[in-house]
C-alpha cells in the first residue's frame, strides 16, 4: 500500500512491503510496537530505538517525539488524487484578521471601528494566565470591525478584530 | 508542634506542603475550588474543604473561606505556599485574629517587604546597596520626568507587586507612557493597588538570591544564593544553586547583606532576599519575596535543609534545625519550570487533559509536581504543572541528569515547556554558565529543529497507524462494529525481523 | 572514554546503566529477549538488539549472543549490570576475546571470589576474620560430621552461588541431610557446579557490608557500609546506609580490611564485601560481590558518588574520581525493593498486567524502576520491579520520607510488596533500628490488616461502582449499545455537597 | 437503593439515598470522583481524603485502598434473596487437594501413590522466580494421586497432589 505523509510541508512518499517501510523508496526496517494500547508507542528503525506519543490519529495524526509535536497528514494515493482530504485555506485577501492567539479574557479593547492603525499599535488587551498580553495589528489600515468587548472570554483563535485597507 | 496544617495553596507547592507535613506526623487539611476536586493536592492530603468555585478571586483568594476551612477542620496551623495570598498581609493578620498560627513572617514583615517603595527605604537605611530608581505615589508625570534623569532602559515595576507581575520594560520616553497605564492597570487588579515606580533596568546583570532561614530566637542565616536569571519576560524558566559567577567570598557578602536586610524588617520564617549581580561582583537589592520561593528545592539539594519543615519548626516555635556553620553545600542543583506553555509558539498558555504521564528517575533526580494522569489543566491558575531538579556533584553532572531527565519526562495531551528545556541544555553560553537575565529576549519563542528525521519517523508512525485503522475501519459485518471498538489493540508492526536473522 | 556501552541486563538496572551513560555523552545499546521488547531499558536506549526467547538461559545467559550485539553495535564496552552473567568469568574472558571492555572487575578477581571456598583461603590468608565453617568438594558424609563439629544452627551454602542462591540453614544432623540434596540441586542448576559448603550460621548476627571501589592506578577505597539485616529467606528487602550500629571507629576498621580482602584478589571495579557483624562489633567476612549490587543506591546518596559512572571511568582506565578523604557521607538513606510478590501470602511470585502506575516524587526521594503502564509483569525473570530510596538528614527523616514515598507509590494490576514495606515502616525494632537477619522469619507473611475503617471504604465504592453499573447495562434500545461503552466514564458520585453550604 | 457488600467476610448494608449513603443505618457524606476514567478513584467521606484504584469491577470488585487489595462482592436484596450471586465454595470433604501456591515448573516429586505422609512432609518441589519451594501437605494420611511429573509447568491453584484420609 503506498501512502503519502505531509509534516511540516515536508512530504514523504512511504510505501508498506513485506520486505520493510519504504520511505521516498529507501528500505527502512520497522518495529513498532504499542506500549499501553494507544498512547504510546516504541519503534524500533533497525537498532534505532525511539519513543513516540500519538495523541490522535484522524484526518491528521499528532504524534510526540523528543519533546515535540507533528502534526501528520496521511493519504493513500486514492485520497491524494481526489484531493478529497486537503483541508481549506482561510484567505483573509487584503483584510488582517486578528485572532486572540490564546484562551483569557478581554481585559480592555484600544480601538474602535473606523479608526486608523499602523503596524504594531496596540488592538485588544487579553489576559491570560495573569499575565496583559497587548494584541497588535500586523498591518496598517482601518478598523472594520471589532468582535469582543471587555470582560468577554476569547478561545485560542476566535476574531478579535478586523483590519481592512486603509 | 501541630496538630494539624491547613494549605492556603494548590498544585504542587500543596503537594510539598503535605509532604513536610506528614515527614513531621501533622494531619494536613487541603482546600480546593471547584476545578481542583480530583486536583493531587486534595487526594494526598488528609482531609479536603471546597472554598469555591474555580475562579481564585472565588476560592484561594478569599480569606473568610481559608479560615473557616480552617475551623471546620481544627488545624492549628496554616500554610500559605507561594503566590495567592501568601504575602497578602492581611491573611496572616486574620490568621492571627482567629487563633492559628500562619507559618510564614510576621504580617508587619510582609507588609513592610510587600510596599516596595517602604522596602526601599528600609533597606537604604540598613545599608543595603539598591539599584537607582524612584519612590512611588508619583503621577505619570512625575514618573515620566524622573525617568528621563534616571536614564533608559528603566522598569516599570508595581510598588504591591512582586515575581514580575505588574513589571514593564521600556527603552523610551513614549513607551513610558504607554507602559505606565498598562502597569497600573495590572497592579490595580492583580493586588488592588496602581502604584507604581520606576527603576533602572542594569545591562547585563543577572537575577542572583540569596535565602535566608530566621526563628524567633534571633537566629538568623542564610543558605547560600539562587542564579535565577534564565527568564523570559521577567518570569524565571529555571534556577541553579550556587550561582556559577559567585565564588566563596562574594557568597559570604551577599548572604550578610541578606541577613541585614531580614534583621532590619524583624523577620521570622523563610524568605528571600533578589538582588542584581552586576559583571563587577556588585549586587543591589531588588526586592524581598516573604515566602516560599517556587525554586526552593535547589537550595535544598545543595544544602541538605528541607526548608518547609523548617518554615514549620519556626511556626511553632522552635529553633532552626541548623546553624550557620552547619550549611555546608554540597554539589550543584537546576530546576526546571514545567508549565503548560507552548515555547514553540511564545510561550502561549495551553489547556488540555494529560492523556498519559511519564515522570524521571533515577540518582539525583527529584520531581515536585501536581500531576497526574486525568489531570485537566485549565487556564484558571499559575501554568506551573512541575518542577524538575537535577543534582550532581558538579554543574556539569547535574546538567547531564537534567538532559537525561527532560528526556524521559513525557506529559502527553497538552503541549508544555519542556522541548525550551531540552533546547537550553544544548546551548553553549547555558553550559558555560554564561547568560544574564536578557539571555532570553522578552518574544523568544524555541526555533523549530532542524532535523530531518524526527519528521520522517512521525511520517512513518503515523502511515502504520493510519493504515491500520483504515483496514480496521472495513467493518466485516455491519453488526460487529461496537465490541470490537471496545478490544481493539494497535498490534505489534514488525515488517523486519532481526532476531530470525540471529536464531536462525 | 567509550564511545558506546552494550548492556548486558535487563530491568532496572538496565535503566540504571543507560542513565549513567547517557550523562556522560556515551551511546548505548540494549538487549532484549522476546519477553522485554517493551522495556523501559530497550525504550531508553540509543539502540536495541534482540538476543533470544523469554527464557532467560536461551537470552540474557548466552554469552554468545551478548558478544554478537556488542560486534553488531559496534560497542566498546559491556556493562552486565547484576545477576545473570554478571559474575561469570566466561563472560569477562568472552568480552575481552572480542576485544570489548568488561565494566567489572578482571575475570581472575571474579573467578577467585566467585568460588566462595577459594575465596575464604585468600582471605584467611589476607588475615580477614572468617566465619567458622567447612572447604567445599567434601561429600555429603564428609559434611555431616563436620556439621556436627562446627555446631548447629549451619548454613548450607553453594560454593558458586551468591544472592542467597542455593543457601539453607538447618538445625539439625536429619534436616542437613535433606538441604544438601536440595542445595546441590539448587545449586546445580543455578550455576552448573553443585558443590556446597558449611558456614555457621551465628545467632543475632547483622548483614552489614561495606562498597569498595578500585582503579587500574593502584586506588583503592571504601565508601563505607551497608546494613542489609532485613532479610527473608536471604533475600534482602530494605538496606540502609549508614548501619544504626556502626559507629566511626568501626567504620574505619572495616573499610580498612574490605580494602585489604580487595587489594588480595587484584581487584579493580567496584565490588562489595558482606560482613556478619555480632553484637560485639566482631565481624566476619562472608562473601565478596564481584559487581555492582542492587542495593548500590544507598550509598550513593550518603556519599554523593555516582557509582555506575565509577565503574565505567575506571573501565576505561582513568583515576577514580574520588579519594578517601574525598568519602564524607552525609545523611541517611533506605532502600525498600519493591517487588512483584505478595507478602499477605508468604511473598509468593506474582504476574500481571501494570494498568496504572503513580510513582512517588519530591525532596529526598529517589525512583529506579524499569516500571511503566502496560507493562507485563512475568515469571521469567526476577520480581523486582523497583526501587525506591528515601534520603534525610537523619534516620528518622528518612524514614519519614519512605512512609510518605510508600503512600504515594501506586501500582495497580497485581501485588507488589508496597504493603510490606508500609508494615516495616512502622514497627517499634525498625524505628529504633534494633534488628538482625532473623528480624524476618523464613515463613513470614504479612498479618492482615485489623483496621474496619479501609473495608467500609472498600465497601462503599464496590456498591457505587456496582450500582452504576447496574444502570447503564440496562440499555435503553437494544441498538445504542457500542457507542455509549466507548465513551462512558463513571460519572462522580456526591451524594451530599459540602461547598454548596459553604456558598449558600 | 439498598445492597449487601461482603469484604473479607464482613457484610455491609449499603443503602443509596438522596440524603448519602447509609452504611448500617450510619449515614456517610461521600464524594466518589474517577480520576482517569475507571480505575482511580478519589473520595471523600466528610472531609477525609482517601485514594483508590478499582481494577476490576463485575461479580466481584477488586478495590486496591492503602496498598492492600480487598475484593468485595456487591448484592442487590433481590439477588442476596434468590443466592444468585454467591459462589460455589470448593468443598474437598476429608481430602487435601494441595494446589501449587505459585506459578512455575515442578522441580521434584517427592512422594508416590500410596505413600503415607505425615503433616508438614514435603510433596512436590515448585521452581519459581530462580528459587525452589517445597509444597508440603497439611494433614497426615496416604497420597491419592499425584498430579504433576518432574519438569511440568504450573500454574497457581494447579492440582499437585491429592492426600486422602489414611
Amino acid at each position: 500500500m503506498k501512502y503519502v505523509a505531509t509534516v511540516e510541508g515536508r512530504e514523504y512518499e512511504i510505501e508498506l512491503t513485506d520486505a520493510g517501510v519504504l520511505v521516498d523508496g529507501v528500505l527502512h526496517d520497522v518495529d513498532l510496537q504499542a506500549i499501553d494500547g494507544g498512547f504510546h508507542y516504541s519503534l524500533l528503525v533497525g537498532p534505532c530505538s525511539h519513543e513516540l506519543f500519538v495523541e490522535r490519529c484522524e484526518d491528521v495524526c499528532l504524534v510526540g517525539l523528543r519533546g515535540r509535536r507533528y502534526h501528520v497528514k496521511v493519504e493513500d494515493e486514492r485520497e491524494r488524487r481526489s484531493g478529497v482530504r486537503s483541508p481549506a485555506v482561510r484567505d483573509a485577501a487584503g483584510r488582517a484578521e486578528v485572532v486572540s492567539p490564546m484562551p483569557g479574557m478581554v481585559v480592555a479593547v484600544l480601538v474602535e471601528e473606523g479608526q486608523q492603525v499602523i503596524t504594531g499599535q496596540g488592538l485588544v488587551i487579553v489576559e491570560a494566565m495573569k499575565m496583559e498580553n497587548e494584541i497588535r495589528t500586523p498591518v496598517n489600515g482601518v478598523v472594520e470591525s471589532v468582535a469582543v468587548a471587555a470582560g468577554q472570554g476569547v478561545a485560542q483563535n476566535d476574531l478579535l478584530v478586523r483590519v481592512g485597507p486603509g | 508542634m501541630f496538630k494539624k496544617v491547613l494549605i492556603a495553596n494548590r498544585g504542587e507547592i500543596a503537594v510539598r506542603v503535605v509532604r513536610a507535613c506528614r515527614e513531621m506526623g501533622i494531619a494536613t487539611a487541603a482546600v480546593y475550588s471547584e476545578a481542583d476536586r480530583r486536583a493531587l493536592h486534595v487526594r494526598y492530603a488528609d482531609e479536603a474543604y471546597a472554598i469555591g468555585p474555580a475562579l481564585a478571586r472565588e476560592s484561594y483568594l478569599r480569606i473568610d473561606r481559608l479560615i473557616e476551612a480552617a475551623r471546620d477542620s481544627g488545624a492549628d496551623a496554616l500554610h500559605p505556599g507561594y503566590g495567592f495570598l501568601s504575602e497578602n498581609p492581611a491573611l496572616a493578620r486574620a490568621c492571627k485574629e482567629a487563633g492559628i498560627v500562619f507559618i510564614g513572617p510576621p504580617a508587619s514583615a510582609i507588609a513592610a517587604m510587600g510596599d516596595k517603595v517602604t522596602a526601599r527605604q528600609l533597606m537604604e537605611e540598613a545599608g543595603v546597596p539598591l539599584v537607582p530608581g524612584t519612590g512611588a505615589g508619583l503621577s505619570d508625570e512625575e514618573l515620566a520626568a524622573r525617568g528621563r534623569e534616571i536614564g533608559f532602559p528603566l522598569f516599570v515595576k508595581a510598588a504591591a507587586g512582586g515575581g514580575g507581575k505588574g513589571m514593564r520594560v521600556v527603552d523610551d520616553p513614549v513607551e513610558l507612557e504607554r507602559a505606565l497605564a498598562a502597569a497600573r492597570r495590572e497592579a490595580e487588579k492583580a493586588f488592588g493597588d496602581d502604584r507604581v515606580y520606576l527603576e533602572k533596568a542594569l545591562a547585563g546583570a543577572r537575577h542572583v538570591e540569596i535565602q535566608v532561614l530566621a526563628d524567633a530566637h534571633g537566629n538568623t542565616i542564610h543558605l547560600g544564593e539562587r542564579e535565577c536569571s534564565i527568564q523570559r519576560r521577567h518570569q524565571k524558566l529555571v534556577e541553579e544553586a550556587p550561582s556559577p559567577v559567585v565564588d566563596e567570598a562574594l557568597r559570604a557578602r551577599m548572604g550578610d547583606v541578606a541577613v541585614r536586610a531580614a534583621r532590619a524588617v524583624g523577620y521570622v520564617n523563610a524568605g528571600t532576599i533578589e538582588f542584581l549581580l552586576d559583571g563587577d561582583q556588585n549586587f543591589y537589592f531588588l526586592e524581598m519575596n516573604t515566602r516560599l520561593q517556587v525554586e526552593h528545592p535547589v537550595t535544598e539539594m545543595v544544602t541538605g535543609v528541607d526548608m518547609v519543615k523548617e518554615q514549620i519548626r519556626v511556626a511553632a516555635g522552635e529553633r532552626l534545625s541548623v546553624s550557620q556553620d552547619d550549611v555546608r553545600p554540597r554539589g550543584w542543583a537546576i530546576e526546571c519550570r514545567i508549565t503548560a506553555e507552548d515555547p514553540y509558539n511564545g510561550f502561549l498558555p495551553a489547556s488540555g487533559r494529560v492523556i498519559r504521564l511519564a515522570q524521571p528517575g533515577g540518582y539525583g533526580v527529584r520531581v515536585d509536581g501536581g500531576l497526574f494522569e486525568g489531570m485537566e489543566v485549565s487556564l484558571y491558575y499559575d501554568p506551573l504543572l512541575a518542577k524538575l531538579i537535577a543534582w550532581g556533584h558538579t554543574r556539569d553532572e547535574a546538567i547531564g541528569r537534567l538532559r537525561g531527565a527532560l528526556r524521559e519526562f513525557r506529559i502527553v495531551g497538552l503541549p508544555t515547556s519542556i522541548p525550551f528545556h531540552r533546547w537550553l541544555v544544548e546551548q553553549p553560553a547555558f553550559l558555560d554558565g554564561e547568560f544574564d537575565t536578557t539571555f532570553l529576549p522578552p518574544d523568544f519563542s524555541l526555533p523549530p529543529g532542524e532535523q530531518e528525521e524526527p519528521l520522517r519517523l512521525a511520517a512513518i508512525v503515523a502511515t502504520l497507524l493510519s493504515h491500520e485503522a483504515r483496514q480496521r475501519f472495513q467493518p466485516r459485518t455491519p453488526c460487529d462494529d461496537g465490541d470490537e471498538a471496545s478490544t481493539w489493540r494497535p498490534q505489534g508492526w514488525k515488517l523486519a525481523g532481526r532476531w530470525q536473522r540471529l536464531a536462525q
